[in-house]
């Protein structure tokens, strides 16, 4: 375990961008607004080599999504960098070119929450099935399923 | 020579589970692949959302059949550490054997699967015959072989009597010496190490890049474990140590899951020669205080996360399961290109995909009810 | 060749296969199956068929004197299960205040016809 | 043999076609049994091939849309065709009627007929799998067919005759071929295995890889034919290497009547047939299935070699044996 990464370091890399704040023994979470995601990417890559990527959770409060980066390296230590997205539109830069892992978290939230992640090689649709409605998304707390609309697997004529 | 699309499609004999690769071979190299999981959603997170405590835990459970415990352990450690409870010792110890029996029996299921994808279906067949003897242990301490259910917010649910303590040691030694003449066998069979080494080759720092978890990542010198890095339940107090291996391609994923199959029956024996006494469960308030805690659990085949986000009502306000399969699939399709097509299955089964864990997150709704407008029945209410 | 060593040894010594039919492979006491209730602890709370992850126990209606705790009292409902929908999690037998509902180690829903077999 | 009515009981019945399809139905249910007894199973019964066989013969037979069906399904028939008569000339009780100079070749290249048909009915049946399944059985058959033919065709260097009964008959006097060239020997085995697609060679049929190669789309009789094809393959070279090898049916001191020697013939058939499927059913349980590739590089760097290596030493013990 390298030396514990003390609060201060992060919080120095990351004040033009966002407030760091300790939330466990071994927990940061870095809060920032969506355009400088990638910029407190790095500079808290810069403070405290973080090589790994360990998810992207996304959470639907009612009013804004958002979305937890939780990064960690050889210090054991994990940073989570949250994001706010606004409900109507919520777009963000990728950052599957600085984590390539995040390219499949990407896709999969796309599908679930509507989140756009502009510059992503491919955002086609990964968790849903082919004849899902493209502009529904089910983990949204408003989605509630329409009985009317066809949501993929035999359609209901063919059954009888 | 012409480009061939060969779909290794959902329906497929090496693969248990439905995935698609459309392999684009040029002969029979890999060109390019394109990967297409989620063929076995059941809106898992979505349902978890309207369902408490006591009932989400057999939903969770659920989300993959080897590897049940540590999604209910993952659940309710994440819970109990937002309530503030302090689980008692016993239970602890108790969650420990559970999940490290559940470890030894998920690898030797690997080991028989991975000889079987290269045709070695002798080992197929001894490596599940002895994995008999973990299940009965199992189905003797919880009830069931699979699905164990003895997790609870706030401790386990059935007690270990003594009876059951000794039944276990006494399988122990059986299985030592059969996981050692495993450690020679893999040594010493000729054409299995042909098709195992050198094959899906993963490099310390691509294996970090691409986010690899679990032996496939500890195969090629990366040391992340959850249980010394952030330890829980019992892992602090037990002397155990992680295993790596330098050799980065499938024979080291091999080597590193036999290595942690003698490691895990070392702890199982240690827990099961000194537990604690004392009550194994402690009562637990019916709602959690608003929080948010990510829980990581070190799952046979890697780095469980669930995210838990609560709301003060006795229901989760919002679960994200990241599960160690889907952080290994991009570095399956890294491994995948250039080799010979022959290769697909052993590389795909060297991380052991459990597909069923990737994808929980679509709700189905079949025919009747799609007239009557009732609200969706999730397809695992039956 | 400890591959072919083990391989001869197991050519002469006997299949561990249990034949199912004529060898019976035991159950363990703890084993979850079939699901019954208790007559005469039940006191009708109902609280199985709430807690029922399945929802597989409906509450039917049926009178009973019973003992609870020291005191007597008529209780109006009693559970029903619906077997093929019953998960065998436990969940009942453990919430269970009169201790009244048990997994027994029995095959549960294994009925000669398919509509609903109902304990 | 010249009375028309024996030699058609000969070809028809006993040691022909019949007992050919019972003696391979026997030999695949010791092989499924014995590979089964090493990995701790019970194994199937012993009427499971013949169960296959009825069973697969009554399954509806399904053609794959715009496929070629005349030859769909001549292929079947041509490959088990091909191995019934490669039989006929294989020694079971003595040496056979119909022997003639050159029937080893004839034999030879009667057991390759089934590999190309494997590969006709995998480019035929319009599959990916299949289709390349069919392409790999084609290209393993140049892979092992050099070493397998040199490895038969030395015996007629050292006997001096190219009919399996007149080597059968050479063999009485003379020490058996299997000791005489203990490397010929093994590369005839690995040769077979290799050419009834078993285990370590088994990769046209790689069912974890493509689904089952050039077998696919075969369903109904086809299936049937071509499976009894393959079984009738196995009994048939390892009766050609028990005859070629190991001195096949004939008893070294000729006993008193006719009838005798025929018997004790089959039985000693019987016995070095079974115990090549013994070695080849170890095999087949021992190893893994290798890549084309790999297979590549052993056959043509070590087995080929081998092969190479034996005809020389084969050469010069003609020569040092026509010298002394």
């Amino acid at each position: 375990m390298t030396e514990p990464v003390t609060l201060e370091m992060v919080a120095g890399a990351v004040e033009g961008v966002g407030g760091a704040e300790r939330v466990r023994a071994n927990r940061i979470r870095v809060r920032t607004t969506s355009d400088n995601v990638r910029e407190a990417i790095q500079r808290v890559n810069r403070v405290l080599p973080c090589d790994r990527l360990i998810s992207i959770s996304t959470v639907d409060t009612a009013d804004a999504i958002e979305l937890h980066y939780h990064l960690i390296g050889q210090h054991r230590t994990i940073v989570t960098v949250t994001v706010e997205l606004p409900r109507d539109k919520p777009e963000i830069q990728t950052v599957s070119d600085l984590l390539p892992p995040a390219g499949l978290y990407e896709r999969q939230i796309h599908d679930l929450f509507g989140v756009v992640f502009r510059g992503h090689p491919g955002l086609t649709q990964l968790v849903l099935n082919d004849d899902w409605p493209p502009d529904e998304h089910p983990l949204r707390k408003d989605w509630k399923p329409d009985p009317r609309t066809f949501y993929g697997g035999v359609r209901q004529q063919e059954v009888g | 020579m012409t480009r061939v699309v060969v779909p290794i499609g959902p329906q497929h004999p090496a693969l248990k589970e439905p995935v698609n690769f459309r392999v684009i071979a040029d002969g029979e190299r890999i060109v390019e692949l394109e990967l297409n999981l989620s063929y076995s959603h059941r809106g898992i997170e979505k349902a978890a959302e309207q369902r408490d405590f006591i009932r989400a835990l057999p939903l969770i459970e659920r989300v993959c059949g080897i590897c049940s415990h540590s999604h209910t352990t993952a659940f309710s450690k994440g819970i109990e550490e937002i309530m503030g409870v302090e689980v008692p010792p016993r239970a602890q110890y108790i969650r420990t054997i559970i999940a490290e029996l559940e470890r030894m029996h998920s690898h030797l299921l690997w080991l028989g699967v991975a000889a079987h994808e290269v045709g070695f279906n002798t080992l197929f067949m001894w490596t599940w015959r002895d994995r008999e003897a973990i299940q009965d242990t199992l189905e003797e301490m919880t009830g069931n072989r699979v699905h164990y259910i003895m997790n609870e917010v706030g401790g386990v649910r059935l007690d270990l009597s003594p009876l059951q303590v000794e039944a276990a040691l006494v399988r122990l030694p059986v299985l030592e010496e059969r996981i050692r003449a495993y450690v020679e066998m893999v040594e010493a069979e000729e054409t299995m190490l042909t098709r195992f080494r050198g094959v899906g080759c993963l490099s310390r720092d691509e294996a970090l890049c691409f986010g690899a978890v679990g032996p496939t990542a500890r195969a090629s010198g990366v040391d992340y474990d959850v249980r010394r890095d952030d330890p829980y339940l019992a892992y602090a107090e037990i002397p155990w140590n992680v295993v790596t291996d330098t050799n980065g391609d499938v024979y080291g994923r091999t080597r590193v899951r036999i290595g942690e199959l003698g490691e895990s029956l070392a702890m199982v024996r240690y827990c099961l020669e000194h537990l604690p006494d004392g009550p194994i469960r402690v009562s637990v308030p019916k709602t959690a205080p608003p929080g948010e805690i990510l829980s990581r659990y070190e799952a046979p085949r890697g780095e469980l996360v669930h995210f838990i986000r609560t709301n003060g009502t006795d229901r989760v306000e919002r679960i994200d399961i990241r599960t160690p399969t889907l952080a290994n699939w991009t570095s399956v399709a890294h491994c995948l290109i250039g080799r010979p097509l022959a290769d697909v299955p052993v590389i795909v089964a060297a991380i052991d995909p459990c597909l069923s864990c990737t994808s929980r997150i679509t709700v189905s709704n079949r025919g009747e009810d799609a007239a009557s407008g009732t609200p969706p029945r999730t397809g695992w209410e039956g | 060749m400890t591959v072919l060593s083990e391989m001869l040894r197991n050519l002469v010594s006997r299949p561990t296969t249990t034949l199912y039919p004529v060898e019976k492979v035991p159950i363990p006491d703890a084993f979850r199956g079939r699901v019954e209730c208790a007559d005469e602890r039940c006191i009708g709370c109902s609280k199985c068929s709430l807690v029922c992850p399945a929802s597989a126990i409906t509450m039917v209606e049926n009178q009973r004197e019973v003992e609870f705790r020291g005191k007597t009292m008529v209780r109006k409902k009693k559970p029903q299960v619906s077997l093929y929908s019953c998960i065998r999690c436990g969940l009942c037998e453990r919430h269970c205040p009169a201790d009244a509902m048990h997994l027994r180690n029995v095959l549960s829903a294994s009925g000669p016809t398919c509509e609903e077999v109902i304990m | 043999m010249a009375d028309p009515l024996l030699l058609a009981a000969y070809i028809l019945i006993f040691p022909g076609f019949l007992f050919l399809f019972a003696y391979s139905m026997v030999f695949e249910f010791l092989d499924r049994r014995i590979v089964a007894r090493m990995q701790n199973r019970v194994g199937p019964p012993f009427f499971q091939p013949f169960a296959d066989i009825v069973k697969t013969l009554g399954k509806e037979v399904i053609d794959p849309e715009g496929v070629d069906r005349p030859i769909f399904d001549a292929a079947p028939i041509v490959a088990l065709a091909a191995v019934m008569t490669a039989f006929l000339y294989v020694p079971v009780i003595g040496a056979s009627p119909l022997a003639f100079q050159g029937d080893l070749v004839l034999v030879l290249y009667l057991l390759t007929l089934p590999t190309l048909a494997l590969m006709l009915l995998g480019w035929l049946s319009r599959n990916i799998y299949a289709a390349v399944g069919g392409v790999r059985a084609v290209t393993m058959l140049f892979i092992y067919e050099v070493p397998f033919f040199l490895a038969l065709v030395m015996p007629t260097l050292m006997a001096g005759t190219w009919s399996v009964s007149e080597i059968m008959a050479w063999q009485k006097e003379h020490l058996w071929l299997a000791v005489l060239q203990p490397i010929a020997f093994v590369i005839a085995l690995i040769g077979l295995q290799a050419k009834l697609e078993r285990t370590p060679f088994d990769i046209p049929e790689a069912e974890t890889e493509i689904v089952a190669g050039p077998w696919t789309e075969l369903t109904g009789r086809r299936l049937a034919l071509m499976h009894l094809a393959n079984q009738s393959a196995a009994v048939a070279g390892s009766a050609l290497i028990a005859a070629v090898f190991l001195g096949g049916p004939a008893l070294p001191w000729a006993s008193g009547s006719a009838v005798l020697d025929a018997i004790a013939g089959f039985l000693l058939f019987l016995a070095k047939t079974l115990a090549i499927l013994l070695i080849l059913a170890t095999v087949r349980g021992a190893t893994a299935r290798i890549r084309l590739d790999q297979l590549n590089v052993i056959g043509w760097k070590y087995i080929t070699t081998a092969a190479l290596a034996q005809v020389a030493i084969v050469l010069v013990m003609n020569a040092w044996e026509v010298g002394a």
